[in-house]
């Protein structure tokens, strides 16, 4: 009982998304697939599960060709999967009982009744699979109230409680922080040991090198190099990228200058701990934390998306209390969202609209300067596109997150916030983010916030941990390690 | 209102009214449809003449839905007035129900129904007799012969029972040439009208008369030869009010006649139909009011500008002597 | 729709504490309870059997085609052809029995059959070729308006009906007349029944069954819907082909109900059914399509057309009072959820 | 609309090579200059300068009105009440024409002032209160459906009302009424160089500037458009109000053209004004609204009624071929989209 992929190929329009790859997870193993972004590792796994069709080569069910029409035909072959974008995880005016539900609803393999109450006990014995404790309020709610990482888990809890044959994540743990990532493997392990093939795709090497009995790479569409067990991480960025990507440049000697902004007496929450924290020029602050740990709700404060129940800012020695982004921008303080889909990505416009939206100073449009900026962020960032004008759905979902990030780069701030950029953002184009970053941190304070210790070690130059909505560390980069941190958050 | 206050003389002559008219008599008019002028006018004069009987006149309306119409004949029927009027409807609609409510002992009046119901009294409009009237003297007007364009939309029935007598006309004439027919009933029937009679205006250049049996046709052609500066084609309308005796005596206007009943005449002779026939007294089962040509000059001539003195001017109107009795004041 | 658009956020009931989640959730049912409590003891004739009947009566054609706008609402679409689709459907069934004299028992599959075929284009049109939703049915509205008149020539379809010199004398039979006038018990009129069956088999599936489930899913998140399995294609289809068909089924009945092939009669009704399921959206604060919202918002309707006239108000002020009134339940509705 | 949904996938014309490329992007016009070059050619009538004017004098309030709802659309919403809001302000002018006898001056701006407070608490209900916006300007529909009946108990407004006994003795005065029946130059009617003036200063804020992006980011996501540092409440409010005040200045322009207050008068231009924008989706294969197309859209509508009736067309065919014109239009140009 296996599920493989011969020779296949899929190009949209101009672009080849997959030169074809053939691949076969066996079952009991863990097959990492890793790339760079757009390398055609979410097209690969959307064959796989039947949400696109190869144009040439041919899925093989034990074996046979088998053609799947639809997803459906997929999951009945065992295939379950797990999407990379947030949008294909959940589906709004649902509760949350139903989402979980949402492909026995689809099968009818509990019977044609699904009222509420009928729902209630098969909701909970899927989210029971992924250890999630849900409230039955919380479970009869809108699935919207939920916040993105959430979704995400109830995303894989819907899948695992398939029991399939081959289980697809696909950046799984994009929106998810340590510990919550570290349940899912324990989950996956386990299904490891029930003989089930997992294909795992995922940006962040330590997961890769944690879970994976073998590692395909793949480069513009096609599979380079495969490494079984025992690998190392060297020669899986090797085969990635084609060269071995430039560590980034922390610059030796860190030295902060003048506070930009003071945060005094800040409660995140009604009941949590005030804290004071300055942000200062010239200096990366990487902001971690559990999921809940109010990152996003510091990050909104300051970009005026959910005021402080308690504290002031000041921003430059002048106090600042923005009440709408707009006022917020035009303090000079720029905010990348967490949640690209939702809160950042206009649909149905190009790279070039969706990269200038906040750019756009004057009062007529002009199309030609646009352009030409855009490009310039095309290479900067590498992102894979067919070319300004290309619509951004078109985009891997890396190279989307590339534009959403780019769109603040664009635009000079005093103070940038990034709210988890890196979601999905492969090893190479983190790297060009970062010194991006770094460069623009000349004239302006930098906040990086993350749920990945790694990330933060990685581009930060100190390192400040939220735990219940307050400071619970406050450390140079260079004095932290991993554990520390660690710890820290789950104090 | 715009047929003149209840006259004095209206609420002295209540002492003499029958008795069951003295204690009161509730009235139910179901109508198909209640906007627009001549509805409006239609019950304005309806509940003058209710008033003047001491009637209670319990009205719906049914926005031109039929089912809806059906329906409140229903509901009017199950609250047993002491006599209904249907006001428009479609025959096959309203006719059973009609007969319903003669069996239940109602007193029926209908107007612009096709019924057949002995017991019931029909109201109309000479509508085929005002296609002739108008029909001719369009005829006459343009000198027997020409090009005519013609605004016809079938399916209402005061506009088919005009359009047989325009094809009397027609038949009779073999020198006059229909060579457009064009309309549009909607919300907004003259401001369509007038979009395919600029059209029709600009494809027949030789067009020397439109008839346009409906004021709200009329007008809108009279907009479109405006705005086309064409002062050779007369209209021939149908129907009158007080904003289409604006626009007919407005200088240089095209439209040189109309055809037409009161509405508000009819509205009181509707009622008082009821009030005969409740009251057991005699009426013919067809009453027919009979139209007036009104001319252009007509009015010119006597500077009429409102319908209130076209009344004046024009008292045969108001057809006082259709349906009525000693007992019912005039008004 | 397909005006690209944020998911509507639902009434957040869960958080309001008390008064105000009451409030929430029925103020609107309140004050149209009031309304008709109102009505009720005001006047007594409203309050009559009969009465009651005749209001359920005359909301019974725009609930059933309300009822299938709902269903286009709820996987996201829209049908504008619902009016043009019953007017069609009068005039189909007065040719069948006037033109051609067939019995009742072909008459009405024929012309849910016609219903079904035209919901089936416009899904074949939005699924298929994926014309956006209000254009393909707009265009289906002018083709079915355009349709309807020509075998007639634009005239109404009655008994005796001539055509190039050729009489019909088919007559709407007593049995298809039934449809529309018949009294079950000789109290309950027959469209009371139909739309009662249509309106609960209709709540049961779409709350109480996967498969509406699966057309809320739809409606939600298209693509989310598809990924987990749901034929998104076959519920869209589906979706326009009950909204066809009970548009042409409120066609039969209004057929039945006037008793002739009447021109036009069904434009009035795309809007009264809109307004229905709209009005649906907010009752019981779900904001969201449903079934059970529609049918109350075509009897709050009824009732405020039924009690306006039996209280005699001129015809002029009604749809004022109607708007001040569906104004004032959205204030309340929406205002106390704001002011929290 | 308040319906959820999927955004509407642009048609990716980037792809296609070619001629298809060609077909998809300028199939429907192509289809729409045939029909009218058939027109042309075989009826000299219709291409002369006379009729071209009178085309364009015939849709330019649908035009305006239309503009008014695809702003209303850009920004992810829906304005039901623009027929209504026409309708109303014609009232409006006659009552301030005949019964307050005002001059024109004075009158102008009340009516334009009048849509803008319609628009403004269209858009106050949806932004503040965060009542679905089919539901609100429903709302709205009814009442205004309603008011403009309370001042003349239901009667059409013109010089010689009488209403309680009081004469009223204003007049549509003629610098009114040239809003509607002027021409410029002696030749081209006034409407049209409104219509023109709009249609213009909409197409270059919304298409050239940054307003424009604004608008057309907050339909796009609205929670993206407010974190790129929209103001997207003012945005929609002010969509709403630019909808509300485009309704007005059609309806004056209705008035002037009438030269009453003709009840009801506003009603038609809802559909067709909705018409005109869902045929603007398709038109150049952009697939959302947009003015261009929306103006398209309504010379297209207005050449169909005024060719057929030239080729004097019986009027009940006329439905029925804009119906299968426009549905030959979608196949063409979202069939071979399809095929591709
Ligand atoms: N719907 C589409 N239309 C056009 N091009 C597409 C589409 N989907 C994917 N592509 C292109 O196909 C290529 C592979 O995309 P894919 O999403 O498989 O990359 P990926 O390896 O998953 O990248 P990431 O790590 O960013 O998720 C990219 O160049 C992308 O732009
Ligand atoms: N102690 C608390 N009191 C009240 N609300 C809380 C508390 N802790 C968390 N929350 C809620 O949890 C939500 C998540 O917070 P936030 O988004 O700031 O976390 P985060 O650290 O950014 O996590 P994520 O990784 O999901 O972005 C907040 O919207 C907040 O309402
Ligand atoms: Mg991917
Ligand atoms: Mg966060």
């Amino acid at each position: 009982m296996t599920v493989a992929l011969r020779e296949v190929a899929k190009s949209f329009g101009s672009t080849q998304a997959l030169r074809g790859v053939s691949l076969e997870p066996a079952a009991g193993e863990v097959l990492a697939v890793v790339g760079a972004n757009g390398a055609g590792k979410s097209t690969l796994n959307k064959i796989l599960s039947g949400a696109l069709a190869p144009d040439t080569g041919e899925v093989l069910v034990d074996g046979e060709p088998t053609r799947f029409h639809s997803p459906l035909d997929a999951r009945r072959a065992g295939v379950e999967t797990v999407h990379q974008h947030a949008s294909e995880w959940t589906i709004p005016g649902l509760s949350t009982a139903e989402n979980l539900t949402l492909d026995r609803l689809a099968s009818g393999e509990d019977g044609a009744w699904a009222s509420p109450r009928r729902l209630l006990p098969r909701a909970r014995a899927v989210a029971e699979g992924l250890g999630l404790h849900l409230s039955d309020a919380t479970l009869l709610d809108d699935v919207t109230r939920l916040g993105v990482s959430e979704r995400q888990l109830i995303a894989v809890a819907r899948s695992l409680a398939q029991q399939p044959r081959l289980l697809i994540l696909d950046e799984p743990t994009s929106a998810l922080s340590t510990a919550e990532a570290e349940r899912l493997f324990d989950v996956v392990r386990k299904l490891r040991e029930q003989g089930v093939a997992i294909l795992y795709v995922s940006h962040r090497l330590g997961e890769v090198d944690a879970l994976a009995d073998r590692v395909a790479v793949m480069r513009d569409g096609q599979l380079v190099a495969t490494f079984a067990k025992p690998f190392t991480r060297e020669d899986v960025v090797n085969a990635m990228l084609g060269e071995l990507a430039e560590e980034i440049q922390r610059p030796s000697g860190h030295v902060a200058g003048e506070a930009i902004v003071r945060i005094e007496g800040a409660r995140l929450f009604a009941h949590s701990e005030p804290f004071d924290l300055d942000l200062k020029e010239g200096e990366v602050l990487g902001l971690t934390g559990l999921i809940g740990a109010g990152k996003s709700e510091l990050l909104g404060a300051l970009f005026g998306l959910s005021p402080l129940p308690e504290g002031t800012i000041t921003l430059d020695g002048r106090p600042i209390r923005p009440q709408h982004p707009a006022e917020a921008i035009g303090h000079g303080v720029h905010l990348v969202p967490e949640d690209r889909a939702a809160q950042a990505l206009i649909p149905g416009w190009s790279v070039r609209g969706n990269a200038t939206l906040a750019l756009v100073r004057r009062f007529f449009t002009q199309a030609g300067n646009e352009r030409r900026r855009v490009i310039d962020l095309i290479r900067d960032l590498r992102v894979r596109t067919a070319g300004p004008e290309a619509p951004i759905e078109s985009l891997s979902g890396g190279n989307q997150q590339k534009v959403v990030v780019g769109r603040w780069l664009l635009k000079p701030a005093r103070v940038l916030a990034l709210d988890e950029p890196f979601r999905g953002v492969d090893l190479g184009a983190r790297r060009d983010i970062a010194a991006k970053v770094r460069e623009l941190s000349a004239g302006a304070a930098i906040v990086v916030a993350s749920a990945d210790v790694d990330e933060v070690l990685e581009v930060a130059d100190r390192i400040v941990v939220l735990s219940h909505g307050s400071v619970v560390q406050d450390v140079l980069a260079a004095d932290a390690s991993r554990e520390a941190l660690t710890l820290a958050m789950n104090a | 209102s715009d047929e003149g206050t209840a006259t004095p003389a209206a609420t002295e002559q209540a002492a003499q009214l029958p008795e069951k008219f003295q204690a009161g008599v509730e009235v139910a008019l179901v109508r198909q449809l209640a906007s627009g002028d001549f509805f409006q006018q239609w019950l304005l004069g309806a509940e003058e003449q209710a008033k003047a009987l001491n009637i209670d006149l319990r009205i719906s309306d049914a926005r031109n839905n039929n089912d809806q119409h059906a329906t409140d004949l229903q509901r009017a029927i199950d609250s047993k007035p002491d006599a209904i009027i249907v006001d428009h409807g479609l025959a096959t609609t309203v006719n059973p129900l009609i007969d319903d409510a003669v069996k239940a002992g109602i007193p029926v009046v209908v107007f612009d129904v096709e019924n057949d119901n002995p017991e019931v009294v029909e109201i109309q409009q000479s509508d085929e007799e005002a296609g002739t009237r108008i029909g001719e003297e369009l005829v006459k007007g343009i000198g027997g012969e020409g090009e005519v364009g013609y605004v016809y939309v079938p399916g209402f029935a005061p506009l088919d029972r005009r359009n047989r007598g325009w094809d009397e006309v027609k038949k009779a004439n073999s020198a006059i040439k229909e060579v457009a027919q064009f309309g549009e009933v909607s919300d907004s029937t003259a401001n369509d009208t007038q979009e395919q009679a600029n059209a029709v205006i600009t494809a027949n250049p030789e067009l020397k008369a439109v008839l346009a049996p409906y004021d709200e046709f009329a007008k809108g052609v009279v907009n479109a030869l405006e705005a086309a500066n064409k002062t050779d084609v007369k209209v021939y309308g149908a129907d009158i009010s007080t904003p289409d005796i604006g626009v007919m005596t407005k200088e240089g206007s095209p439209w040189v006649a109309t055809i037409a009943t009161d509405p508000a005449n009819v509205g009181r002779v509707a009622v008082r139909a009821a009030a005969l026939k409740l009251n057991g007294d005699p009426i013919d089962t067809d009453v027919l009011v009979p139209p007036s040509l009104i001319t252009q000059d007509f009015l010119r001539e006597n500077s009429v500008k409102t319908l209130e003195d076209l009344r004046a001017k024009l008292p045969e109107l108001n057809t006082q002597d259709t349906a009525t009795a000693d007992w019912i004041p005039k008004s | 729709m397909s005006t690209q658009e944020q998911p509507a956020r639902p009434i957040e009931v869960g958080a309001a504490p008390g008064v105000e989640r009451l409030i929430l959730r029925y103020g609107l049912l309140a004050l149209f309870a009031g309304v008709t409590v109102y009505f009720a003891v005001t006047e007594p004739s409203f309050r009559s059997f009969n009465n009651i009947v005749s209001i359920l009566q005359s909301i019974s054609i725009v609930g059933i085609i309300g009822l299938g706008v709902t269903i286009s609402m709820v996987v996201g679409g829209f049908d504008l052809s619902i009016g043009a689709n019953a007017g069609f459907t009068v005039m189909l069934c007065a040719i069948c029995l006037v033109m051609f004299a067939w019995p009742t028992i072909a008459v009405v599959p024929v012309a849910l059959l016609g219903g079904l075929l035209i919901g089936a284009l416009n899904g074949a049109l939005i699924v298929r070729l994926r014309v956006p939703d209000l254009l393909a049915t707009l265009g289906m509205l002018f083709v079915l308006q355009g349709v309807q008149l020509l075998p007639s020539e634009g005239q109404s379809i009655s008994t005796g009906l001539v055509l190039d010199g050729t009489e019909y004398t088919g007559v709407f039979t007593d049995a298809f007349l039934y449809l529309g006038r018949g009294r079950l018990f000789g109290e309950i009129p027959f469209p009371i029944i139909i739309f009662a069956v249509v309106a609960i088999v209709l709540w049961v599936v779409m709350e109480r069954t996967r498969w509406g489930r699966q057309f809320y899913a739809v409606g939600g998140n298209l693509e989310a819907a598809r990924l987990a399995g749901i034929r998104v294609d076959r519920v869209r289809m589906i979706a326009y082909i009950i909204s066809g068909v009970l548009a042409s089924l409120g066609g039969i009945i209004l057929a039945a109900r006037i008793g002739e092939g009447d021109v036009g009669a069904g434009s009035p009704f795309l809007l009264d059914a809109v307004a229905a399921a709209l009005v649906g959206y907010a009752v019981l604060a779900v904001n969201r399509p449903n079934i059970l919202g529609t049918t109350i918002g075509a009897v709050f309707l009824g009732i405020m057309l039924n009690g306006l006239t039996i209280k005699n108000f001129p015809y002029y002020t009604q749809d004022f009072v109607k708007g001040v009134v569906l104004m004032v339940a959205l204030l309340l509705t929406f205002g106390v959820r704001k002011l929290r």
